[in-house]
């Protein structure tokens, strides 16, 4: 054993980041197993066939050669020293029973099949990432297109919500009602000209209920529009349009457009209707 | 020379038969670079890992045609090409949920007045309200399922006619219409209180599919404006 | 020649007029979902997409078969499918920004024993290895996604049991964890089983997510520790 094969697979100890490293070995062994599984492959044999004795005692010259070296070792692997040594001399000795039953051939070969383990799990790793691997040899859809979700209001409300909100509006409506409805109101403007275009050009004697009427649509706005019109047709014949005379109080009130000669009033007094 | 051409639509559409194509390496590439890409690619990124010379456009144009009538299509966006899911299939990339919500005290007093007085014109409701009604309160009505459009009132204007839908007796439990409280019932559960004018009633409802004399059908267009769920509207 | 020919542009016309030839819609919804995806799908998230008594899995092989020759191929991992680009076009698409991150020595062999001794201690990963396993390590792979922390072994100590994740499949474009290379040597040479008691004759590795016999689950400290991102609390 000499300082070239201490420094065996020394670049394989790296550690990568993140990961603190274990001061197991300062040449890069992962381990006294590791340490073995080297000395092992050294003997360039079979591992079912290897000879733990001539192993054991391979490890403990190493072990020496990095304690004349003053290397630090790890406990593990003076443990490990101290178990082959132990081994070994069991080996050594005639076999004989022992307490435990386990005899010095079954912790040879409990170590020949960890070591095999080992072996298999490192070949098995290789394999593992020697196969195409996402992202580094073969890759996915660079552009997922994301599914959208759609929040679709489920709308809610109860029997007891729908019927106070009716209850109280219909209430509120009832009591807004209770004001007095608007009333329509035929203005003097209107009245003027609607008598204006209904006397137009007549110069009959006509009565001015007969012309209301036509206005009269419903009962209720008979008030409006007789006193508008009455106003209206007052102003007109201040104005010296239009002529009104009437028999006498509460009489039907006639009407005529004014021609230029003022033609002969019809019987009786007229102009009490201006009192009226 | 339009043979080659043709043979090459031809071997395209092969495939689709399932037979082992004769597809150009360079078309792998095409696909598998678009595919993997994070972005758009433009012709020149492509025609770098392509063997110079290649007909980069036209290769490009030979996978949009074998992609057409695929779930996925080779597509040309700001002078660059990507994949994307066939338009008609947009569905599949949204998910439906459903939130629960409250409707807002507007809507649950225009979707009263609709179920005990339809058919019902908007007007009327407004009236009957006292407040003008907004569209969306209608719309979110409509979204609900619980009110459709019945026909249109033959009146001025020939406005639109509501009513309740099957959906509102299911919402409320309600086995018909006529299971809606009466006035005397109303009055007994205490939702209505004081004195009220006499002539105050409340109408026996009817959701009669049948249109009244003084309604007209709907017309072709008026479901489709009624139907058309205003995105989120809602009227607080 | 020339009948050949015409045969097969009758067969490209009638698939330009929507006739589909051999692919149906059903195609094309599964190929539009595994592009879309950004996860590989489950048979039954595709079946859901499809109408009733759809044969996702029949369909998927023929769509499998029709990608085979592909830039782009579909493939199975963890047992769902997703869409990945052929093996062979690696030197075309490798990029230097997305190389991963090399592993260490130690946490490759750690993470080959997760993978083929699952579910494992802390213990048991260091008695194959021979060497203590530092935090770190572990912490590096759980970091990764691949592994994580199953449960509590039932045993003294009741140490932590490892396992392999979905990522972890995944990302070796493995389908099922019986799929893993050189398993089935691995069981023959009797260098898998013998790792547990006796008495546990339940398969290893297994990374059925169900705890097994000899596993507690873990309790709530546990996955701060492991570096679990803590569950997003979602709003609504």
């Amino acid at each position: 054993m000499n300082a070239e094969e201490l420094s065996f697979e020394t670049e394989l100890g790296q550690a990568a980041v993140g990961e603190t490293a274990l001061v197991v070995d300062v040449e890069g062994f992962e381990g006294p197993l590791d340490l073995l599984l080297t000395l092992a492959r050294q003997q360039k044999v079979d591992l079912a066939k290897i000879s733990i004795l001539a192993l054991a005692d391979q490890f403990l010259a190493f072990i020496e050669a990095a304690r004349a070296l003053r290397l630090e070792l790890a406990a593990d692997y003076l443990v490990m020293a101290a178990w082959l040594a132990y081994l070994k001399s069991r080996l050594l000795l005639p076999e004989q029973p022992t307490p435990e039953g386990l005899s010095a051939e079954d912790m040879a070969n409990a170590l020949a099949q960890r070591l095999r383990r080992l072996e298999a799990i490192r070949q098995v790793a290789e394999q593992l990432l020697n196969r195409p691997q996402l992202g580094r040899e073969v890759f996915q859809r660079g552009q997922p297109e994301p599914i959208a979700e759609i929040k679709r209001p489920q709308w809610t409300a109860t029997l007891y919500d729908l019927l106070s909100a009716y209850a109280s509006r219909r209430q509120n409506e009832a009591r807004s009602h209770v004001s007095m409805p608007k009333r329509s109101v035929w203005s003097l403007a209107e009245a003027r000209e609607a008598i204006e275009r209904l006397v137009g050009r007549s110069f009959d004697w006509s009565p001015l209920d007969q012309y209301l009427l036509e206005y009269l649509v419903e009962p209720s706005q008979r008030p409006t529009v007789l006193a508008s019109s009455f106003a209206a047709t007052l102003e007109l014949v201040r104005e010296g349009r239009l002529e009104v005379h009437q028999h006498k109080a509460f009489a039907p009130l006639f009407v005529r457009a004014r021609a230029e000669v003022p033609p002969e009033l019809p019987q009786g007094g007229g102009s009490d209707a201006l009192n009226g | 020379m339009g043979n080659v051409a043709e043979m090459r639509v031809i071997v395209g559409d092969s495939e689709s038969d399932g037979e082992v194509v004769q597809r150009t390496e360079e078309m792998r590439i095409l696909e598998a670079l678009l595919f993997a890409a994070e972005e758009p690619l433009d012709e020149k990124t492509l025609a770098a890992r392509l063997p110079d010379g290649t007909d980069v456009r036209g290769l490009l144009t030979q996978l949009q045609q074998e992609y057409a009538s695929r779930g996925v299509n080779v597509v040309r966006v700001a002078g660059k090409w990507t994949l994307r899911t066939a338009c008609d299939l947009a569905w599949l990339l949204t998910r439906e949920s459903t939130v629960p919500r409250k409707l807002s005290r507007a809507a649950i007093e225009t979707l009263a007045i609709v179920a005990y007085h339809q058919p019902v014109t908007r007007a009327e409701i407004e009236e009957i309200r006292g407040v003008t009604t907004s569209k969306g309160t209608l719309d979110v009505l409509l979204e609900t399922g619980w009110v459709r459009l019945r026909g249109r009132r033959k009146a001025p204007g020939r406005p639109v006619t509501y009513g309740t839908a099957e959906a509102f007796l299911s919402h409320f439990g309600l086995e018909a219409l006529t299971d809606l409280p009466g006035l005397d019932e109303l009055k007994g559960a205490g939702l209505i209180e004081g004195t009220l004018p006499a002539e105050f009633s409340v109408p026996v409802p009817s959701d009669d599919p049948a249109l009244r004399d003084d309604e007209d059908p709907l017309e072709p267009g008026d479901l489709d404006l009624g139907l058309v769920p205003p995105a989120e509207r809602i009227e607080e």
